[in-house]
């Protein structure tokens, strides 16, 4: 039916089954639409969000999605820039999943604000002094360099590619394609720096507040790094993920171990980065409001030092050291492991970074503030999911994602 | 974000931002512009009938 | 099909290329964000030209000068008014909420006649000359069938000449019922002249300004009593001159926490430590013994009736209230009782005052008067900083109309509440009269700035009455729970809408009147319940017409108020500047020519208030007072029940005061769901915690629990008189009740 | 935060807030409410989604019965200085819908512009700042007491105490009218401020020492909240008990308020 459009030298399913599978998605997708529209017309009391709330889950949401999209700037970076040549059989999916990433991301900024028709007021009116000005330059620039570097992709459909303009249109992106790449890297460090500055420059919260080089808190620097360290670990573990699901192997072995190799380096940086950033802001930020750490993990229900250890060294040391062996690297079994454990600890250290922040009481009279989100607001952070699984479905059907697959899966 | 803008002040940060804001698109846009054109040249100069779904791609 | 696939592409992005490089997607932009500035449906205030009219509120007897901002004809803004003597710009929560009830949708409109079962909510809108000519018809009914003295009136306006006219109105009708709800100011009424020969109509004078030392027996003076805000200011100056306030209650309320000391002791033993205070200024000769021996007497002995020499105050209170003894009653350290003495005979100009939280009840008369003891111990009676009689600023006389036959033989029957005069109303004995239809049935209730059906204790026996009634007028312009419950309502305009003179203000050192202005022509189709008497004695006729000669209320007022009427219209209040006040007078018109201690009548005593519950209700329930809940006539404006505490209200729920020691041997913690019982009710309840309350005492606010007015207070908590009762005083017969016995058990 | 510093005649409005003598009524959020033209809802109970831009709290000292002793301190913005105008909230507003105005020291909101992405909340320590979850509805009629001087909020935008500058702007232009150089001490002052029945709130300009705010600030029982953060507030409290200063920060438990500047 629809085997014009297929790629040549790859198997896919059944279109029936395709079709399901994209039914399963839809509904998910619609049922987070439906809470998207509840949010819209009705207003952000659809969530559970309050006045010392303003930020909560889908802050984390976006703040998460874009540290573990950060695999497609830096797999990109290393690709084009550093010039790691065995990445093209992956830097396609990194983009796909950079490119739903991001455009997730900016979908729940659109309903996470309060006036979503004005929200371009955050460019007109742009506060240059703001973080959260940089993020929204750089996040929607880079979502440009995400649609130009996805494009030439979709170009390359069988279908498509039989238009000559389309053809050509594609044939040239690829050749610039490393300037755009170059600039896309250039700004995913800064609006993944300014992400983490978001949370480092408030001063009014010791939580979140850190010191700094310049303009810049320590936090952006951290946010940069771990962006560029955890999201070649997701794209790794979505790649795992479709290969399970496929039942097909689309990646080389060499292909996953370098990337995760040079993640796994990255992740031991990044973790002496921040745990010496910890113990200063412990030891030394913190005492000097007259707060110790355990004012920040003490006297409430849910934030406990747990967390702390669960970000740290389960969520860090650990993937860390295990895809820094080659033994570790090598099992397949290890290696995943290492990318749920690096996933979860991103999100965790994006989590208390916004969620937290919120929780700690300032003034010695406030409370500690308990958050659950509404069914809106998780109807609408599982909409990108359901929307990124639909796009992944469909580009991997119609488009030459995996360089490696007719190798890897020769069709008789 | 345009000089025009009120809020617009001819100070560092203005143009340190701003200046890497604009310079970004200008990559951008520019390159956008230059695939374009030249993609329709090469169209038009490349026999518009004819077939090239399968000119084999040159990855790098 | 050639015009194919490619070229309806092509044009597709054409025109999307197009689209997006023309003006239009911006112009839609911009356009769009501007319709979000300006949504229809975010009210835009219209301009206009801004003034501002002087007037009193009337919400509380705190009688406050206001400024009413008007925006053209629409009021904005209710200021306190800067140069009142009262409040002198200061102003309170609940006034500041005005406008809110002013322009209220749920108002009663238009006169109201039930159209379903009572209390159903189903009304008819009539005319006001139906109205006035059912409720006249009623009455006449009642006269003709010599039913006139069954007829009740209550009124919660205090002593204005509204309520003049309407006790004049019943009267001349035949009724010897009229009803005032009762307060402290009735308790000090009456001790001031048991104890100094006060007049019955004259009113407690204060000077707190001039006092240093305050004993507060449970006066919620920062919580409400009194005139609030004339309070927070004097509290205010108390901080500059240093003057101290001992709080003495069993909660920390904000008068507590504001105190200098807070000194919290067993609820209802405070005539006990009163006494217990006396007798260490006696025993160590720390009173004001040139006072106490030139100008009192009792207080050695007490000659009674038959001409015997009995045992003065002085032998009393050394008999019975040694501090040790006081201490068991109190559960305070003798020491501490001693110290509290020595502080207070050690102060320039001390005060002892009493009148729990606002003094919404008049509570014990023996407490009252083992209390002002206390001051006449002192010497602190007339004297500057002192308590004393303030005289009613004399109102014009009426004209006389001799009353006809019905009227004449109506007035001679008995009280329903068994008083012997209308100066005080026992209100608290008119249930148990109705229900058992002693001394003779009620055939009709009319209910003026009053919502009894609300504000008395015992709410199921008050709601039992009402039903009992076979008619009840309301004129209230709130749908308040009385309103709601009566038969015909003949909506009084509101506050800012009529012109009435209001009452002299609770505890304030002379006498002041204000003249509340009507600050808006009436929203709705009501009229000013003076007008309505009037029209009323007009439908009635007789002499019941010639006793309210006057063409309306305001000729009636003008009349009232006589030469007082200018200043009032010029600056909108008066004060009396004729005398001194106070007086420093040291005789008056008691039996004996001096302040009496005791008498062949009285002594000062301990009788603890038979606190109603059994041993199988462990806790001890006490009301308490806050600014932010309205708890009279008028209820919380949504303002005011939006700056409720969470601790107070949650959601629908009500929250009850309990000390984490006394939780946790119940196993309660925060915010659990109990079932609170006493002797007269249950209610469910949430718990609080809080540290500031004696362990064994849960505490309830006043002002929730509503039925009536809107959905902004209505099914809010729970009301507190649903599970008190009143307990009648052996002397005044008025409700003495502090508390009652409850159990809470997990619900 | 443009404009040059010219100590010599901006104005730099404040408050001394005297905790000693406030009762915790409640009038100044009510007042604050009805100047303001604050929405309300039928249930006001969950504190988080309420909108007072004058918030009362309640401290304890956490001793038990009978050592208890509670103070209540009214939260109105604290206008914060930070360092040159750099307040938590304003240095953050990505789309300069707040401002600090060097000429009053007052942190203004602009509700049109807002876009509600609550980054400010998230910055304001004092949670003095109040997001419109709903729209402002009031009952029918109700609309008519509304303020025309102040604009009523939409839904979605965030909003906070403003120091009543619609009332400074009156003040400016009736003293314009009356053809005077400036404002005088009681041409401008708060809602909360009038209203307060304890007077416990002064109000005026911190740079004027003819203003009683001036000398008020310096006296020994003055603190101000968190002011180790660097946030610079603009409201003073008095208190003379030792334990309520000390919470108007966190102290390390060798610390005290008298040992940090």
């Amino acid at each position: 039916m629809d085997s014009a459009f297929i790629p040549n030298g790859v198997r896919r399913c059944a279109p029936g089954k395709f079709l399901v599978v994209l039914a399963v998605a839809g509904a998910v997708l619609l049922w987070g639409v439906y809470a998207m529209l509840l949010c819209w017309f009705k207003g952000l009391n659809q969530t559970n969000m309050n006045n010392n709330y303003g930020f909560a889950l889908w802050i984390w949401a976006d703040l998460a999605v874009i540290a573990l999209g950060g695999g497609a700037f830096f797999t990109g970076f290393l690709r084009y820039i550093i010039g790691k040549d065995e990445l093209k059989n992956i830097v396609n999916y990194a983009v796909l999943i950079g490119f739903i990433c991001y455009s997730s991301a900016l979908l729940i900024l659109a309903i996470d604000i309060g006036q979503p028709l004005r929200g371009w007021f955050i460019f007109w009116h742009a506060n240059v002094h703001s973080m959260l000005t940089e993020v929204a330059f750089c996040l929607s620039c880079y979502f440009g360099v995400l649609t130009i570097e996805y494009i030439p992709l979709i170009l390359e459909n069988r279908g498509i590619d039989r238009v000559p303009f389309l053809h050509h249109l594609g044939h040239n992106m690829h050749d610039i394609m490393a300037v755009f790449a170059a600039t896309g890297a250039f700004l995913s460090f800064f609006h993944q720096g300014s992400l983490g500055g978001v949370a480092g420059v408030l001063f009014g919260r010791p939580f979140s507040y850190r010191e700094g080089f310049f303009i810049w808190p320590w936090t952006f620097f951290l946010f940069t790094w771990s962006a560029a360290a955890y999201g070649p670990c997701f794209t790794l573990l979505i790649t795992k993920i479709t290969e399970a699901v496929t039942g097909k192997k689309l990646v080389k072995d060499n292909v996953v171990e370098l990337l995760a190799k040079i993640s796994g380096w990255m992740m031991v940086t990044y973790i002496i980065a921040k745990i010496v950033d910890t113990l200063y802001w412990a030891n030394v930020t913190a005492p000097s409001k007259g707060l110790t750490l355990m004012d920040f993990y003490s006297h409430n229900a849910f934030y406990g030092v747990w967390i702390l250890i669960l970000e740290i060294v389960i969520g860090g040391i650990i993937p860390a050291a295990i895809l820094i062996t080659d033994k570790g690297r090598k099992s397949p079994a290890a290696r995943t492991t290492a990318f749920v454990l690096a996933v979860i600890g991103v999100c965790v250290n994006r989590w208390v970074m916004v969620l937290q922040v919120m929780a700690a009481p300032v003034m010695t009279f406030d409370k500690w503030a308990l958050y659950y989100p509404s069914w809106q607001e998780v109807a609408t952070t599982i909409l990108p999911v359901a929307y990124g699984v639909i796009l992944i479905a469909i580009s991997y059907r119609y488009l030459p994602i995996f360089p490696q697959e007719p190798e890897l899966n020769p069709i008789d | 974000m345009f000089p025009f803008n009120f809020e617009w002040i001819w100070d560092m940060p203005h143009m340190v931002f701003m200046g890497g804001l604009w310079y970004a698109l200008g990559i951008l846009g520019l390159g956008m512009t230059y695939c374009i054109i030249k993609a329709a040249v090469d169209a038009g100069k490349k026999d518009a009938g004819n077939h090239v779904g399968n000119h084999a791609r040159n990855h790098d | 099909m050639k015009i194919d696939r490619r070229s309806f592409l092509s044009l597709g992005i054409g025109v999307a290329a197009g689209t997006a490089f023309s003006p239009l997607p911006w112009k839609l932009m911009d356009d769009v964000s501007i319709w979000t500035q300006n949504w229809p449906w975010t009210p835009v205030p219209a301009k206009g030209e801004s003034t501002w009219v002087n007037s009193v509120c009337t919400l509380c007897p705190g009688s406050c000068g206001i400024s009413v901002r008007k925006v053209d004809d629409r009021g904005v803004k209710i200021e306190g008014m800067k140069d009142h003597p009262v409040n002198q710009g200061g102003i309170c929560s609940l006034g500041l909420a005005g406008l809110q009830l002013l322009y209220s949708p749920d108002r009663v409109k238009t006169p109201l006649k039930r159209a379903g079962k009572r209390g159903e909510g189903k009304w008819v809108s009539i005319s006001w000359d139906q109205a006035i000519s059912e409720v006249a018809g009623k009455l006449k009914e009642l006269i003709t069938g010599g039913q006139a003295h069954t007829v009740a009136g209550i009124t919660g306006g205090g002593p204005n000449t509204l309520s003049r006219l309407f006790k004049r109105f019943l009267t001349a009708y035949g009724s010897p019922n009229f009803f005032n709800i009762p307060s402290i100011d009735d308790s000090y009424r009456l001790a001031l002249q048991m104890m100094n020969g006060a007049t019955p109509d004259a009113t407690v004078g204060l000077d707190l300004e001039n006092t240093d030392f305050i004993l507060s027996f449970g006066c919620g003076l920062l919580d409400g009593w009194g005139s609030p805000v004339h309070m927070f200011k004097t509290n205010t100056a108390w901080r500059k001159t240093q003057a101290r306030v001992i709080q003495i209650e069993p909660r920390l309320s904000r008068t507590a926490a504001k105190a200098y000391q807070w000194i919290p002791i067993t609820p209802g033993s405070e005539g006990a430590l009163a006494l217990g205070i006396a007798n260490v200024l006696i025993t160590e000769s720390l009173y004001r013994k040139d006072f106490v021996d030139n100008y009192t007497s009792g207080f050695e002995g007490v000659v009674n009736a038959s001409g015997e020499l009995q045992k003065g105050f002085k032998q009393h209170v050394l008999d019975n209230f040694s501090p040790k003894a006081v201490s068991e009653l109190t559960g305070l350290d003798p020491a501490a009782i001693t110290l509290l003495a020595r502080e207070f005979a050690k102060a320039k100009a001390p005060i002892a005052l009493f009148g729990r939280g606002q003094g919404k009840l008049p509570g014990s008369m023996d407490e009252a008067l083992a209390i002002h003891a206390l001051n006449m111990l002192m010497g602190a009676i007339n004297q500057k900083g002192g308590i004393y009689a303030l005289p009613t600023p004399d109102s014009q006389t009426w004209p006389v109309v001799p009353p006809d036959a019905v009227a004449d033989s109506g007035v001679k029957e008995p009280r329903l509440d068994g008083a012997s005069s209308d100066a005080y109303s026992r209100l608290n004995q008119l249930p148990p009269a109705v229900l058992s239809g002693k001394p003779y049935p009620l055939n009709a209730l009319l209910v003026m700035e009053a919502n009894p059906l609300y504000t008395m204790s015992n709410s199921k026996a008050v709601q039992e009455a009402f039903d009992k009634i076979p008619l009840v007028v309301s004129f209230s312009s709130f749908m308040d729970e009385t309103a709601q419950n009566s038969d015909l309502i003949l909506p009084n305009h509101i506050y800012l809408e009529r012109q009435e003179d209001a009452p002299l203000p609770a505890g304030f050192s002379k006498p002041v009147i204000s003249l509340s202005k009507a600050v808006f022509k009436p929203l709705h189709n009501t009229q000013h319940a003076g007008d309505t008497l009037i029209l009323l004695a007009k439908g009635l006729g007789g002499s019941v017409a010639e006793t309210l000669p006057w063409k309306d209320f305001e000729a009636c007022l003008k009349q009232a108020m006589g030469d007082k009427m200018e200043p009032l219209q010029k600056t909108g209040y008066w004060v009396n500047t004729g005398a001194v006040f106070p007086d420093g007078k040291t005789t008056f018109t008691t039996p004996s020519g001096k302040f009496e201690f005791a008498s062949s009548a009285f002594c000062p005593g301990f009788t603890p208030v038979k606190i109603e519950g059994d041993a199988s209700y462990p806790l001890l329930l006490i009301p308490y007072d806050t600014m932010r809940l309205a708890s009279g006539y008028a209820a919380n404006p949504p303002f005011d029940t939006k700056i409720l505490e969470e601790t107070i209200l949650l959601h629908q729920d009500g929250l009850i005061e309990i000390n984490p020691k006394t939780a946790q041997s119940m196993g309660l913690s925060e915010n659990d769901r109990v079932l609170l019982q006493t002797p007269r009710g249950q209610a469910n309840v949430l718990i609080h915690l809080e540290e500031g309350i004696m362990p064994g005492v849960i505490a309830l606010p006043r002002g929730l629990g509503h039925t009536a007015y809107d959905a902004y207070i209505a099914g809010k908590g729970v009301n507190l008189n649903g599970l008190t009762g009143p307990v009648a005083d052996p002397i005044s017969g008025l409700d003495a009740a502090w508390g009652i016995k409850a159990k809470l058990s997990k619900a | 935060m443009k404009a040059e510093e010219n100590h010599g005649n901006t104005k730099k409005f404040g408050m001394v807030i005297d905790l000693d003598v406030c009762t915790g009524c409640g009038s100044c959020m009510v007042a604050c409410m009805a100047e303001n033209n604050v929405p309300f809802r039928k249930d006001e109970s969950d504190k988080l989604k309420s909108i007072t831009w004058m918030r009362v709290y309640k401290l304890s000292n956490g001793k038990p019965y009978p050592e208890t002793d509670i103070c209540y301190l009214p939260r109105p913005c604290q206008h914060c200085e930070g360092h040159e105008g750099h307040s938590p909230c304003v240095s953050v507003c990505p789309a300069t819908a707040t401002d600090y105005d060097m000429q009053t020291g007052i942190v203004s909101q602009i509700y049109t512009r807002c876009f509600g992405c609550r980054y400010c909340m998230a910055a304001c320590p004092y949670h003095a700042r109040y997001f419109n979850w709903y729209d402002p509805v009031w009952p029918k009629g109700m609309e008519k007491y509304l303020n025309p001087d102040v604009s009523v909020r939409m839904r979605g935008v965030v909003e906070k105490c403003s120091f009543c500058i619609q009332r400074y702007q009156a003040a400016k232009n009736r003293a314009f009218m009356e053809g005077k150089a400036d404002i005088e001490e009681g041409d401008y002052q708060t809602a909360c401020t009038q209203a307060c029945p304890a007077g416990a709130i002064t109000f005026g300009d911190l740079n004027n020492p003819a203003h009683a705010v001036y000398k008020l600030k310096k006296q020994p029982n003055a603190f101000r909240l968190l002011e180790r953060l660097g946030t610079n507030p603009k409201i003073y409290y008095l208190s003379s008990r030792e334990w309520v200063r000390r919470a108007g920060d966190n102290y390390l438990k060798n610390e005290g308020p008298a040992k940090i500047g």
